[in-house]
């Protein structure tokens, strides 16, 4: 019990506390120096950005991953210290948005790494970036931004997924298949 | 038995210190933010947004090491701050400051910068090899000045000891007040601005050109560490420059108001570094920052001329 | 000299705007001739696939500051196997436009050695740029089948 | 001194804009050799634009660069109104040019904040993204969209300017213009900058135009070459207004031979100035009517066989749009030529030996590398 309450308290104040990578993956990245600077200040709630992943908490995928991207993007996911969490910024990172016959951008993130949250649109407004924040503080509140500990357990399913984007080819999946049939 | 009671008290009171001064630091954090977000036209965090930051980074589960060292390093940083802490006299606390000089303060200040490198040069990345690379040549340019204007000021005050100099100086009879170090105050702000890392001398960590330098590979508790560390940097060097020129804050006599008088030189204190640490604020937001030959250039050239020029006065002045 | 001087048989689009057609063995020495004339400004090397010939279309894009004009020379080459001769020592951008062209429709340009990856990492099949590569089929085939993380 | 070693600029580093990558080669503190890494943003646009009908395409070419999406829907409009022989009406030239030069000086006050960002002066980048905030306002009021737009479409403008347009843009302008000095103070006349900027990261002067440098880069080298006088379009050939090129920096010192960080900046910040005169003037000038042709539906329209390429001044450089099409209802070919294509591969791959390291990342943003142009 007194470790559930820690966890809480953790929480609690863990969320004000919010770093994200400068990580400017797709054109989303230009709506976030507004949302860093005078008109909404998004430091007001604790969100800073960080110059490494290291030092990061918050992953802001924004927008369309190109597959060259995608390798970067898990690298820097899997430096940064748990707990940490993914925004998928953008209808490109829900379902391919602009770019849904586009050879060289993935259609679903949540394939290939966890992602917390979305935000629609094209391109999200400040606000809703705000909102999203705010968003994921009542997740981690809760407890129920939990894409990292997904990350762990689905691992194996996560990295076939990434082997498969990486190499542009599904040969991975039989690969699996024949294990499983094993 | 009365010694152990006495010995008690005396670490009580260096414990409660040392958390005073990390509390005052990650509130100066946090000012830092505020006061950099008003000039930014921005609001800015939550003035307790240091400990909330810290906090944070302690809380974090997993914490990707890169050998012993690379762990000892962060400890050796905060040790080695805390340290130099307690070497100050701070507010007419005197706490171990009549055991060492200010020479020691000086090599205090240097050890947690070498622990600093050796976490740095363990992580294995170039970005925080040219950073500690950088952060070591920064020390070496701003200590040259530094030397010389308090060796110019222990000549004149005829001492070594910083206590003694604190106590030199009560009655508002700080050295700023005196002409020549006057000009060397404004030559230790120089090399404060160098040590507290703000613009334009934040060459070490500059994040456009090195990704924050030393940092880079640092994270979760390690980070924490660090960042206890430069908290209390802020502290220790401010108070170094308060104890040099303002008389340390002390402006009430223990020994005539008792009790009062401490809280009142505590607050005068406080209110003192905060206003040396406003400053370098302002420095800070509107420089750009040097490139690190160009540190040098600056601190070699015309910060140590100028101390130098107060070197040979205050001889002069003492030996004729 | 102007362009329709220098090359009489060259082919006015509107004002500004020259397009000649020539060999590919040519291109050289006519890119070479237009900067030597004030035609100092390599804009850009285009590809266009024309693929019911079987040809790709090479457009070299030079413009004049002097005499504000803008010269396409166009060139074809087979589409299988078609190859050209680099000219990234008269202009320096042109190394960049080939190693674009050669990645994205398979021209080979002889004495480029930078030629190689460079935007695509990895990329196993046909040059996407070709209109053969039908890419809507590609992501149907390939993106969608990509299994979603099953949660048990 | 440090052995050699190598060092990645990028992608996920301050120090670049957007998404992209140097691969720095080093030794000591200075770089031996440079390659720019690209890609990471390739979406595949020329692909994707063989595949729609022309008119689908406005929404795609916008996304081409993000701080300045108005350029590449103008050029794109432009091409096809080329290849079908349309003249568009006065009305939409002169609001053409308004939502232009709005997107210059949006897209400028960003560039001048990230150089100064680069030398960590935060405060003029915090205050030239906020400022441009009151620009992303006016589009929103005029097109509906903060950042893309796709208000300039083939045949004029999609709907006119809003009744209150003319106090909307002025006002902003007025504050523009007061905040002007503050920007000059500053960053200009900042002594540490110009310790910083002057004679670093310099474009050889006699090999600018060999190198296909365009735009506020070409003028800094003292070429007074603009695409806007050179080959007007929109209503340029009607407004008055300066080209600023070195050595004529106004009234900010000459302290260089031209072509540096520094040079640079003040070419962009004279632009702003001029930018601002040239809407005063649209907003005055402008005539009534109507802002879009009345062409058949668009789903039906078929463009005559042809190549057109044009090019508008963008705020980085000649940004160029090459179009060819067979008759048919979808381009065979649209070919796009961004300016950071020869500003941030062979441009900066041969200036950057031999500079320092702190030197680099001010060097790259002064040139204005925008990545999403380059892999498209």
């Amino acid at each position: 019990m007194r470790n559930d309450d820690w966890k809480k308290v953790s929480r609690l104040v863990s969320k004000k506390s919010l770093w994200m990578v400068h990580f400017c993956t797709g054109c989303g990245a230009m709506e976030m120096p507004p949302v860093m600077t005078s008109r909404y200040d998004m430091e007001r709630f604790g969100i800073a950005p960080m110059a490494t992943p290291r030092q990061a908490d918050v992953l802001l995928i924004t927008g369309y991953l190109s597959i060259k991207t995608l390798k970067r993007v898990v690298q820097v996911y899997e430096q940064m210290r748990d707990p940490k969490y993914v925004i998928g910024f953008g209808s490109c990172t829900i379902n391919g948005g602009m770019y849904w016959d586009s050879y060289n951008t993935i259609k679903d993130l949540s394939k290939y790494i966890p992602v917390d949250l979305y935000i629609a649109g094209c391109m999200p407004r400040p606000e809703a970036i705000m909102d999203a924040f705010l968003k994921l503080m009542e997740m981690i509140e809760k407890g129920e931004a939990i894409g990292w500990k997904k990350y762990h357990k689905y691992y194996d399913q996560y990295k076939r997924n990434q082997r498969m984007a990486f190499s542009y080819r599904l040969d991975e999946v039989q690969d699996i298949k024949e294990d499983d049939a094993k | 038995m009365v010694d152990l009671i006495a010995l008690g008290e005396q670490i009580l009171l260096l414990a409660g210190m040392v958390t005073l001064g990390f509390a005052i630091g990650m509130f100066f954090n946090g000012f830092a933010r505020k006061v950099t977000a008003r000039i930014h036209n921005r609001i800015g965090p939550p003035i307790y947004q240091g400990y909330i930051d810290v906090f944070k980074l302690f809380a974090k589960k997993t914490n990707i090491s890169h050998g012993w060292i690379f762990d000892l390093a962060a400890l050796f940083s905060v040790a080695g701050i805390t340290l130099a802490f307690l070497f100050l006299p701070v507010a007419g606390f005197t706490l171990l400051s009549t055991e060492g000089d200010i020479f020691l303060i000086l090599y205090l200040l240097a050890i947690p910068a070498l622990g600093f490198a050796l976490g740095a040069g363990a992580s294995g990345n170039p970005n925080a090899a040219v950073g500690i690379m950088r952060a070591l040549i920064l020390m070496l340019a701003y200590e040259l000045p530094l030397v010389m204007v308090v060796v110019a000021m222990m000549i004149h005050y005829n001492t070594t000891s910083l206590a003694t100099l604190v106590q030199m100086q009560s009655g508002m009879h700080w050295a700023i007040f005196v002409p020549v170090f006057f000009i060397g105050a404004i030559i230790v702000d120089m090399a404060l601005q160098g040590m507290l890392m703000e613009k334009p001398f934040d060459i070490a960590i500059a994040p456009h050109e090195i990704a924050s330098g030393p940092m880079v590979e640092f994270g979760g508790k390690h980070l924490g560490a660090l960042m206890l560390y430069k908290m209390m940097a802020i502290v220790v060097e401010t108070t170094l420059f308060v104890d040099l020129f303002l008389g340390g804050g002390v402006v009430l006599s223990v020994s005539q108001y008792g009790w009062i008088a401490y809280v009142v030189n505590f607050l005068v204190w406080f209110a003192l570094i905060t206003l040396v640490f406003f400053l370098a604020l302002l420095i800070n937001a509107v420089f750009p920052r040097f490139r690190i030959e160009q540190a040098l250039k600056f601190y070699w050239k015309y910060d140590a001329l100028a101390a130098l020029l107060i070197l040979i006065w205050v001889f002069a002045g003492v030996s004729i | 000299m102007m362009a329709k001087e220098l090359f009489p048989d060259a082919q006015e689009i509107r004002k500004g705007r020259i397009r000649i057609e020539v060999e590919p063995e040519k291109v050289g020495e006519i890119v070479k001739k237009l900067k030597d004339n004030g035609y100092d400004h390599f804009v850009m090397l285009s590809c266009i696939d024309w693929i019911n010939d079987g040809q790709f279309e090479l457009v070299y894009h030079m413009w004049s500051y002097e005499y504000r004009e803008h010269v396409m020379i166009s060139t074809r080459i087979p589409r299988d196997g078609g190859s050209m001769v680099t000219l990234r020592d008269l202009f320096p951008q042109i190394e960049t436009y080939e190693r674009e062209i050669h990645e994205m429709f398979g021209v080979d340009f002889i004495g480029n050695p930078r030629l190689g990856e460079f935007i695509l990492e990895g990329w196993p099949h046909m040059p996407p740029m070709r209109k053969d590569f039908d890419t809507e089929k590609f992501v149907k085939d390939f993106y969608y089948k990509i299994p979603e993380v099953k949660e048990e | 001194m440090m052995k050699e070693f190598e060092l990645f600029v990028g992608p996920n580093h301050p120090g670049v804009t957007g998404n992209m990558s140097y691969h720095l080669w080093v030794e000591g503190a200075t770089i031996k050799k440079v390659e720019t890494r690209v890609g990471y943003l390739h979406r595949g646009f020329e692909k994707l634009m063989e595949k729609r009908i022309w008119m689908q395409n406005v929404p795609l070419v916008c996304r081409i660069c993000v701080p300045e999406p108005d350029v590449n829907e103008a050029a794109y409009s432009m091409a096809v109104e080329d290849l079908m022989g349309w003249e568009i009406p006065e009305r939409a030239k002169y609001i053409r040019t308004i939502i232009l030069e709005l997107a210059r000086l949006g897209a400028h006050l960003l560039t001048v904040g990230g150089i100064a960002a680069s030398f960590g002066l935060y405060t003029i980048a915090q205050w030239g993204v906020g400022d441009r905030d009151y620009i992303l306002d006016i589009f929103e009021q005029i097109t509906g969209a903060r950042v893309y737009h796709i208000y300039i479409w083939p045949g004029g403008v999609r709907w006119d300017l809003p009744k209150n347009a003319k106090e909307l843009i002025t006002k902003v302008l007025d504050y523009l213009e007061k905040r002007m000095p503050l920007y000059e103070d500053l960053l200009i006349r900042n002594k540490v900058f110009i310790r910083r900027a002057v004679g670093v990261g310099i474009v050889p002067k006699d090999k600018a135009i060999e190198w296909g440098v365009t735009g506020p880069n070409l003028r800094a080298a003292g070429y007074q070459l603009d695409f806007r006088k050179l080959e007007p379009y929109a209503a340029y050939d009607s407004v008055d207004f300066e080209v600023p090129y070195y050595p004529k920096l106004g009234e900010y010192e000459v302290l260089s031979d031209g072509s540096d960080i520094y040079t640079r900046t003040a070419i962009r910040l004279l632009e702003m100035k001029q930018s601002i005169s040239i809407i005063r003037q649209a907003l005055k000038e402008m005539p009534e009517g109507d802002v879009i042709l009345k062409h058949p539906q668009w789903f039906a329209w078929k463009v005559p066989a042809g190549y057109s390429y044009v090019r508008v001044e963008s705020s980085k450089g000649e940004y160029g749009y090459f179009v060819v099409s067979d008759g048919g209802k979808k381009p065979v070919r649209v070919h796009v030529r961004g300016p950071s294509y020869t500003h941030g591969i062979n441009v900066l791959e041969r200036i950057a030996p031999g500079m320092n390291i702190a030197d680099f990342s001010p060097t790259a943003i002064s040139l204005d590398v925008c990545p999403p142009d380059i892999e498209r």
